[in-house]
């Protein structure tokens, strides 16, 4: 990981692609979801975490597409696979336990980690109605590890979300509704949570005993104030370790020639 | 053996009747039986029940021309090329439609518990979410909770008797009357062989009472039944089939075509009014048949999309 | 990449600890591990615990040694080549192993709870039998029960709270520690591409926590990979791999062997006694590795049982 | 159904495999167990149910096999089949109400149907363990109709079985354990039971409102009286309609020159 890329040879979509490869580790079991995720886990396939075993939700199993798909049902990700089968494998195997880590987005999150991609406003009289859960409540509920991947706004990073769709750390007991740890909620059945969150600003922890975020690196050009002017909620900063660290110009190829060289997820910077 | 299941397009979308529930095969926007969702659109269904493992196109296209009533689901949109269900969006707002939201796992189960014959699942997933908020459970409030096709219950939370393995959500079963697929092959007598990734299109099939698979190609049953073990749904649990060239487009079909993502990106931008969804299906669904709208779609436009069959899509470069 | 998962029989048979709970691939009388069988008498392992779907010589040559303590599943026989299993049978009489009887349903949908990570199944099989009485419930007499491995109860009778679908039958996951199956063919990443019926190998690999596949050959990943869609058990499912042509032997393989069914019926006709069993044991099972039985076995009987790689069995006549 | 073969063309096992594919009416859904169930089911699919779908319990839908089968889980189950998979679907199948009959044997059965092939004596110390249920109480409680095929002896057609392993028309409630007619305790699953006992002696129905056995027809050669004394139960013989049909000609050439050429399960009668 030496060999970093200057400021002006990456962009913002480069620096979280690479924020997100960073979070697998070898021979993991990895759940992708379709964008920014997708290149992030063939990156660390290509690089530090060759035998990671890729699972698209629509139904393959230890993928290895040679062609970047467009979505998790594209017919690209059958290609090089062990196994080409539907949604039934996928989620038992999830709920059974295989999984190491997910990676999932938002449009609202809380400070446990709580993700809304259902509505904003009123569900029941939604002012804007999203596209719903998908998979994410199920990834995160069945991995051991779930990484975020965010556009860091104030409206986003919120005290409450709308509507939480996928479980943070906190998260409420039905039919009652109590606030508990997820820990306490879901006994046995606990495998972890939400264990980063990769924003457009800065790199977030979470503290798995009170299940509070907190930051842990900021971008190059962010600042610590910046960033936690940014949050509706009152935001951890007693963590932080520093900047980001920048992507490596053999990430950023393999990102630009070898991954995504149509520039369907990540964008090259233009050069002067 | 006088067992031939053909049908016509026209009669397959004849077969779902004004208040009928529906599913279909595929996942987002690959493998929707979109030739059969236009032709249900241009004989004016009304008062559907979509109950879909995940939405997509056909969702958009349903419910944009007021066939829908309730949907079920746990998603909707064109993927990259339109960033979500902008028809269901404003039908939401307007209250001019039920949507039960479940997530993608239970969704799932849901119709594997059909297929099974057992009337709910149990499953460990989404728990603390607001998915399963009692407060949310839109069936019902609005009074549908009938205990016929529709559970009397959104979901019951219990524990494990066995092993003290956590909490556990039961799911009533996903009960369809029909459910309309899109595929690669199929036999006469009803033989499906699906090639690439099988999405749910197995537990829809079992789970519906009737069973209707529109296919690029009818082949002979006897080639099918030489690899038995390569073939996806079995003869007897489908009841009608159609052989429909393109049957998916706009949505892509595994070694056979792409998506045609500047199709969906132009319906994505008109769904975002009543007025550009309505414009968009005088143009491209009334007053058409299957083969008008592949002649009005054009021949470079397909073979643009066309699947190079080594790689079974079709290569960026 | 440095992922080849290749052991011996030998290794494989290490694995199974002493009080383990195992099952195997296959059905009755084909593709059962038997030399991988044959090698746990030959380390003489105690105290297993076997929970099948359904039963076969496997069972019975296991039972026989002695290897067995507790024994759940559903049927046990060597289809017409022995109409029951003689040794089960005498030592149920004296009381020398615990039997828990399900039924063959129940077996299979507890094998595809615990493959799908549910607790317990929901089922509607065998209401108002002697299998759901509660007064034969031999673990819990046994009291065996912990809410472990071994569920603590063997049923929760229950109703369906969401379509009055009538009495539901709740019965707990299969969790095993070890499931050994015997295939056609294993990559070398674990990949596994079986033939012919499936039975129940996917759930069974998929519910067991160590998964060791033993097969005819073990074939490139790069071969298996280039249909996906016709593979049956996927790389990470897998744990460890045995190439060992005619592992199956008694039982068939499907494109490969036929049942030897002259085997099968000397070998039921000698369970009859414990004498008779053991007399057998010392014939073939002990002072031979798996290439010495099939020295034994000869070469004239082998070829006698090929199967025909065109109809994938082999023909009377 | 005219050209009868003459009684010394045909042998019991001949009898009871034309009159068990009788039982077959065309289109049907059928479950077949290993042995003359099988050749009776691919008797009906030669001659008068063409159409019928067969599952093979181990995983094959709608088979045709050209060579017997020695067993559900065959090799030669595959050929010809719509589908080869697993017991997964097979069961899922059943459970999901598809499966019009089904075919069964056992040791033991009493008055109302109830049979028993797991343990003859007290289960708990059982005089003779059997092989167990197998699918038997499955494929009885799933299908609309089951034909049980039996050895009529009277230690056979018993008061009482040792233990039920498949449901007849009066069964057993549990927890409590009290007698209730079948229909009463499925409740909405209720799709049928047992509707034909093929014995060597005769052919049997079943009241499906009372749930008693009777007798339907004796076989060539066998009394109503003789049947009466085979039975430990008081038979019902009011409603017998006379002598069991013979095989025809077409059928005995089926079964002996085309299906079971090889006597596995119908040996051929030796001619004097």
């Amino acid at each position: 990981m030496s060999n970093y890329a200057s400021p002006e040879e990456y962009g913002l979509a480069d620096l979280l692609c690479c924020a997100a490869s960073r979070q697998v580790r070898d021979n993991e079991i990895v759940f992708a979801g379709t964008g920014l995720p997708m290149v992030a886990i063939m990156l660390a396939q290509k690089t530090h975490a060759p035998n990671l075993k890729l699972i698209f939700e629509a139904g393959t199993l230890d993928g290895r597409p040679p062609e970047l798909p467009t979505s998790v049902g594209d017919a690209r990700c059958e290609t090089g696979a062990s196994r080409s089968t539907g949604l039934f494998d996928t989620f038992s195997i999830a709920q059974r336990g295989y999984v190491d880590l997910g990676y999932l987005g938002g449009a609202e999150i809380d400070q446990y980690g709580n993700v809304n991609t259902t509505c904003i406003g009123n569900y029941l009289e939604p002012d804007l109605r999203l596209t719903g859960s998908g998979g994410n409540p199920d990834i995160n509920s069945f991995a051991r590890r779930t990484v975020f991947i965010m556009v860091h706004e104030k409206r986003r990073f919120v005290e409450h979300v709308s509507y939480i769709t996928s479980p943070g750390w906190r998260v409420r007991k039905w039919p009652g509704g109590e606030w508990v740890h997820r820990r306490e909620l879901y006994g046995a059945a606990f495998r972890g949570g939400p264990s980063a969150v990769i924003s457009t600003a800065g790199v977030f922890g979470f503290d798995q005993e009170d299940g509070h975020m907190y930051l842990e690196t900021y971008h190059p050009g962010k600042t610590v104030d910046e960033i936690r002017d940014l949050c509706q909620f009152d935001l951890d900063v007693s963590r932080v370790k520093g900047e980001t660290e920048p992507p490596t110009k053999e990430e950023l190829y393999f990102i630009h020639d070898v991954l995504d060289p149509d520039e369907i997820f990540i964008p090259k910077v233009k050069k002067a | 053996m006088s067992t031939d299941k053909r049908i016509t397009l026209q009669q397959a979308a004849e077969i779902v009747k004004n208040g009928s529930s529906l599913t279909f095969s595929g996942f987002t926007i690959w493998r929707r039986p979109v030739a059969v969702v236009y032709e249900l659109i241009r004989q004016q269904k009304r008062g559907l029940h979509l109950i879909e493992v995940n939405g997509g196109p056909q969702t958009e296209f349903l419910v944009g021309a007021g066939c829908v009533d309730i949907w079920e689901s746990c998603w909707v949109g064109h993927e990259l090329y339109g960033k979500y269900g902008a028809n269901l969006s404003r039908k939401v707002g307007k209250k001019e439609i039920l949507v039960e939201d479940y997530s993608h796992a239970e969704m799932l189960f849901r119709f594997t518990a059909a297929a099974m014959g057992a009337p709910y699942a149990v499953t460990q997933t989404s728990l603390g979410t607001d998915i399963h908020n009692p407060e949310y459970d839109v069936l019902g409030r609005a009074g549908k909770r009938d205990g016929k096709r529709i559970g009397k219950q959104k979901y019951v939370y219990t524990d494990d008797p066995f092993f003290d393995a956590g909490p556990q959500v039961l799911i009533p079963a996903a009960k369809v009357d029909v459910a309309i697929l899109c595929v690669q092959q199929v036999g006469e007598e009803g033989t499906v062989r699906i090639s690439g990734q099988l999405y749910s299109d197995t537990e829809v099939a079992r789970a519906a009472d009737i069973t209707i698979v529109v296919a690029e190609e009818i082949v002979p049953e006897s080639y099918l039944r030489r690899d038995a073990d390569h073939n996806t749904i079995s003869s007897f649990e489908v009841d009608y089939i159609v052989e429909c060239p393109f049957g998916a487009h706009p949505t892509g079909m595994f070694g056979k075509y792409d998506v045609d993502g500047a199709f969906l990106k132009d319906f994505f931008t008109n769904t975002r009014t009543q007025e550009g969804f309505d414009a968009f299906a005088k143009e491209w669904i009334f007053g058409l048949d299957h083969i008008g709208y592949l002649e009005k779609l054009g021949w470079s436009r397909m073979l643009n999309l066309r699947a190079n069959t080594a790689l079974n899509y079709k290569p960026r470069r």
